[in-house]
């Protein structure tokens, strides 16, 4: 087990198996994405109360979620690579990280979008939004500091520091909505309890977060290996692997 | 090899300094985005703190808007000479056979470029995190754009006076807040006014008339400013 | 053309101690002047005077016989000074350093000729790299490389030789000859005693009792 | 000449530190006083910003007192490593045989004595001006007093991390105003259920418990930090 | 009592450039190595990688034997090191700053003691007063009166000539010998070649093709 981790961790056998992986993660985000909306956007039910608008569920949730578990995939990889220095694990980081913005971004935006019907304004100060607008400063934060420095090797482990600093506002979000009373929506999915919603509206809601789980694994295999190209682009085995391909097109 | 005439070239030297600031800028995309990003922060900081009702938080969003431009433009003022000061090219830059207080304007421009004019842009987007009607939006942005531009002006007289002293960041502050006063008057009196439907034509004009002044005067006394501060 | 820069009856004092008094010296076109002296002397004290940076609590500089009050720009214009600190902005690449410095003396230059100087004093490669990554001494050779764009015809340099190796050291010394051969001058402080192909006065501070009538 | 023992005389490096720290904040006493001044002067500014009237203000007064105490905190970070940084003590520093977390603490010990500590003093009298009841003067004190020492923990993560940076003062900002918020928001609301008149115990107990969990784990991270950040 | 320092196989890549690679090197008590090269090829690189403040790419550091985790305490109680800024804060007074310093190998020392050691490198005056006001020579003689005071017996020294006049380099280069010849070690770079009086070992960087079979 502990070998096989130490496997994965050289960029070499990553890039062989990734390379491997990538088209049927590609394939499943896609064909999971397609049937979701489908779904959800066009044979479930309207919401009695919200009309259509409740549509917007279908990429808030999956936003949501993502912005949170890549903030904790950050972490992890920071601390793999502060301790065991696996420069995969950065390259992962620096892969992913300006995902995680983004989902935090249309997370925030979908939430503002689905405020104004339901709330009646695009923005409150509850615990919730404002623990999600601080995430996204986080990403920005470990984003910025990675840029700030000379040395890529220096800017690597301060962001990734960050990282594990940062990470504690994930359960912060999370339970924001069982700490204070707030207009937000309590957590649906639950391993104790059966969801609130009806079947029609989180069958496809769990379509579609598997979906975006699938897309994410599918950029963030595809940007490692991009990073890793980039970065290894003077070793040995980057050198024969391209000579090979350019061999072959030649041929 | 010539005693050459002193006035020369003044054209070239003002924009090449220009050019090079806005370049140093682009190079650190990071921290020439922080104002920006700490003027959104700052803003999510305050609803955070006061803890009032949504609809009583429109009424101080200007305040709170304005207050906070200038905290942002104060606290990036700080790095105005810092660098060059450090590294030996402000020595340099005094020593340069143009008029000081010219080649400081390039500067200051552009801090305002990449400072003031982002920050005046973005105000109405957090007006709509603090419920301000999409009416004031025009005189507010109007307002911190000729706002931030006398307070680069001013600041960075603060700036030159304690470019060499360590900690200088926070006698800066103490050196030019109370000269933002007049600016923050009116700065977010325009915005205030034009939150009430009341005419803001007036305060923006003062605005106006305090950056003339502001470009009349600060240009010189950053320049002297810098050649005291050089010897600290 | 010629030109001379002349100080009169400088005095200084820091902090209630008196560096030196009533200083005169003068340098015109093929002068070459070394400032030596112990540490804490005022070798550079006096240069940034020399440069108009730092006005003396009393006596007066004059450029081509015409007085100069506070750093005037006649003075300015003809002056190239290097101080401790090189002048080599971090996030800057050396090529970008050497336009500004040249477009601050109104030239504007061209990349190519940029690019020769960086090469001559051996920092071809390093040209387009932002300079918060070369070294010490890299970075002083930056700073050098302004020595063979300028056209000021006066050079102050303060300790021009720290950080450098023997080849930039050599280089260096070769380069100070020539300008003064070419009817340029040189004042430079420095512990260390380059070996010039031209006469080379000296001022030694804090060491002669009456540092007054030194002048070359 | 021997070879010594490693861990010797922490507590004489500790008391040194600390002594270090304090006499050179002595030796430049206007840049000690700067965010005290800094806090009385944008206090000062609320009122001109806002136009709102004075009964309101005391409703504002704890969120704009705490926010501000923030950003004073803020603001004195920047120069916390910064000197030692650029005259090379910050790597002597680490290179001392002693835990480095244990010194770094001494420094942020000092940084709460002169900076933290004072201002939690002065706030009561800042809520004068903000026509602040005389009854919420204590808690307001007790949280901005735990509140700021925490802030100096978190903030000094961001000070080791940005140490080395040109422009680190706002990129700083960024940095450590998001960890900044669940201090504001316990300080700021045991302030405010003060003046209302509520029971702020709850929320005194839980500043406690954040200082706690910053004390305990924020000198790892500042003293990994700054290992990180000296290779810049 | 006998130390050792050993580095085998460091490896040191910087923006993709080798500065060196297999590089290993051994200095024991009684050692002195003077780390030499051009501008640019990795002195203060390989000087901070033997303080274990810069992680090697590849290779390991060990001290008398035992293997060191990055930066471990065992070498650093051992050590004395002193970068191109010299570590003088400017607002302490040289007293203050030399105390400080002694506190941190958990040493007390006393003032008298401290001011010898300042007047030894001809600082005597200049002990009470904020170091901001010293020049930049001064300010490096205070770092050197760490010498005089430290139990620490392996010195790495980057560039401590910079900056000193004649005197102060003629009594670093004596101090140097005497600390080698009590069973000290030190590691110096330097573009200068002092003059010891004890045998002195060379590492010159960037100009040895293969560098990795140097050793002390
Ligand atoms: C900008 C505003 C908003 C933000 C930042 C936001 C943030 C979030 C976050 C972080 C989650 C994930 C919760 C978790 O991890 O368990 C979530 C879920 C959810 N949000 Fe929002 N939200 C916003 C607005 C809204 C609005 C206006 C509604 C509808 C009234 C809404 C309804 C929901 C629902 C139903 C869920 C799913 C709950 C679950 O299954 O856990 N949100 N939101
Ligand atoms: N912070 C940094 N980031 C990236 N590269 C760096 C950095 N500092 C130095 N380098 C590179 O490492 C190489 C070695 O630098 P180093 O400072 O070790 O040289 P040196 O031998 O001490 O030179 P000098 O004689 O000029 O002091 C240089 O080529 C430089 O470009
Ligand atoms: N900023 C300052 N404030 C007050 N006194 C100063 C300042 N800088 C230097 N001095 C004093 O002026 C004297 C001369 O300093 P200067 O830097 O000119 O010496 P120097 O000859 O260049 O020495 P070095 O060889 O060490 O560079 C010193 O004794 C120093 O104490
Ligand atoms: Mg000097
Ligand atoms: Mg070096």
């Amino acid at each position: 087990m502990w070998r096989a981790i130490h496997r994965l961790g050289s960029p070499a056998i990553f890039y062989a198996v990734a390379g491997r992986l990538q088209p049927w993660c590609w394939a499943l985000a896609i064909a999971l994405l397609l049937a979701g909306s489908l779904w959800g956007l066009v044979w479930a039910p309207a919401d009695y109360q919200q009309g259509d608008s409740v549509r917007i569920l279908y990429v808030h949730v999956p936003t949501a979620l993502l912005a949170q578990s890549v903030f904790v995939l950050l972490a992890a990889a920071g601390g793999v690579f502060l301790v065991w220095r696996i420069k995969l694990a950065d390259m992962l980081a620096a892969a992913i990280a300006p995902f995680g913005a983004l989902m935090t971004l249309l997370a925030l935006v979908s939430g503002a979008l689905w405020g104004l019907p339901t709330w009646g304004t695009w923005w409150v100060w509850d615990a919730r939004l404002t623990s999600m607008l601080i995430q996204l400063f986080l990403y920005l934060g470990v984003i910025a500091l990675r840029g700030a420095y000379t040395a890529a090797e220096s800017g690597a482990r301060a962001s990734a520091l960050l990282a594990l600093v940062g990470v504690v506002n994930v359960p912060i979000i999370k339970f924001s909505v069982d700490w204070w009373q707030t207009l937000h929506q309590a957590a649906t999915f639950s391993l104790v309890r059966p969801p609130s919603m009806p079947a029609s509206m989180w069958l496809p809601l769990l379509v579609m977060v598997a979906g975006f789980y699938a897309f994410f694994v599918a950029l963030a295999l595809t940007r490692t290996r991009s990073e890793i190209l980039r970065r290894e682009s003077r070793t040995r085995w980057v050198r024969e692997r391209v000579a090979r391909t350019t061999g072959k097109a030649a041929r | 090899m010539g005693a050459g005439d002193a006035d020369t070239g003044l054209a070239t030297a003002w924009a090449a300094t220009l050019g090079r600031e806005l370049r140093r800028a682009g190079r650190r995309r990071g921290e020439t985005l922080a104002p920006l990003t700490f003027f959104a922060l700052v803003i999510a900081l305050f609803p955070l703190g006061l803890t009032v009702q949504p609809e009583r938080l429109a009424g101080l969003a200007p305040g709170l808007l304005w207050v906070t431009a200038l905290l942002a433009t104060l606290l990036s003022l700080e790095a105005l000479f810092r660098d060059d000061h450090a590294d030996g090219s402000l020595e340099q830059m005094l020593l340069a056979p143009q008029p000081l207080a010219a080649l400081v304007l390039a500067k200051v421009l552009a801090h305002w470029l990449v400072g003031g004019l982002p920050l005046a842009l973005l105000a109405p987007l957090l007006g709509v995190l603090l419920a301000l009607p999409a009416g004031s939006y025009l005189p507010l942005a109007v307002s911190l754009a000729l706002g931030s531009a006398s307070l680069s002006l001013i600041g960075a007289i603060g700036a030159a006076l304690t470019v060499g002293l360590a900690r200088g960041g926070l006698l800066l502050s103490v050196l030019v807040l109370p000269l933002f006063v007049p600016v923050l008057i009116f700065g977010a009196g325009a915005a205030q006014a034009a939150l009430v439907g009341g005419a803001f034509g007036a305060h923006l004009a003062l605005l106006g008339a305090l950056l003339a002044l502001a470009l009349l005067l600060a240009p010189w006394a950053i320049a002297a400013a810098l050649r005291i501060a050089i010897n600290g | 053309m010629s030109f001379r820069l002349e100080a009169r009856g400088l005095d200084c004092e820091r902090d209630g101690q008196r560096l030196f008094a009533g200083l005169g010296l003068s340098v015109a076109d093929g002068d070459c002047l070394l400032v030596s002296g112990p540490n804490g002397s005022g070798k550079s004290t006096l240069l940034r005077m020399l440069a108009g940076q730092l006005p003396p609590q009393a006596g007066e500089l004059a450029w081509c016989g015409r007085v100069l009050r506070h750093g005037a720009r006649a003075l300015r214009a003809n002056l190239l000074y290097m101080g401790h600190a090189p002048g080599v902005a971090a996030s800057l690449t050396p090529l970008e350093t050497l336009a500004w410095y040249q477009a601050l003396r109104g030239e504007r230059g061209d990349d190519d000729a940029r690019l020769a100087a960086l090469e001559d004093w051996g920092l071809g490669e390093g040209a387009g790299i932002p300079a918060g990554q070369l070294s010490a001494g890299q970075r002083r050779r930056v700073a050098l490389a302004r020595l063979t764009l300028t056209s000021a015809p006066l050079w102050l340099l303060d300790e021009p030789f720290t950080a450098l190796d023997r080849d930039a050291a050599n280089l260096l010394e070769e380069r100070l000859s020539a300008h003064v051969r070419a009817g340029g001058a040189v004042v430079l402080a420095s512990h260390h005693v380059p070996a010039l192909t031209v006469a080379m006065s000296r001022l030694a501070l804090g060491e002669s009792p009456r540092p007054d009538e030194v002048a070359v």
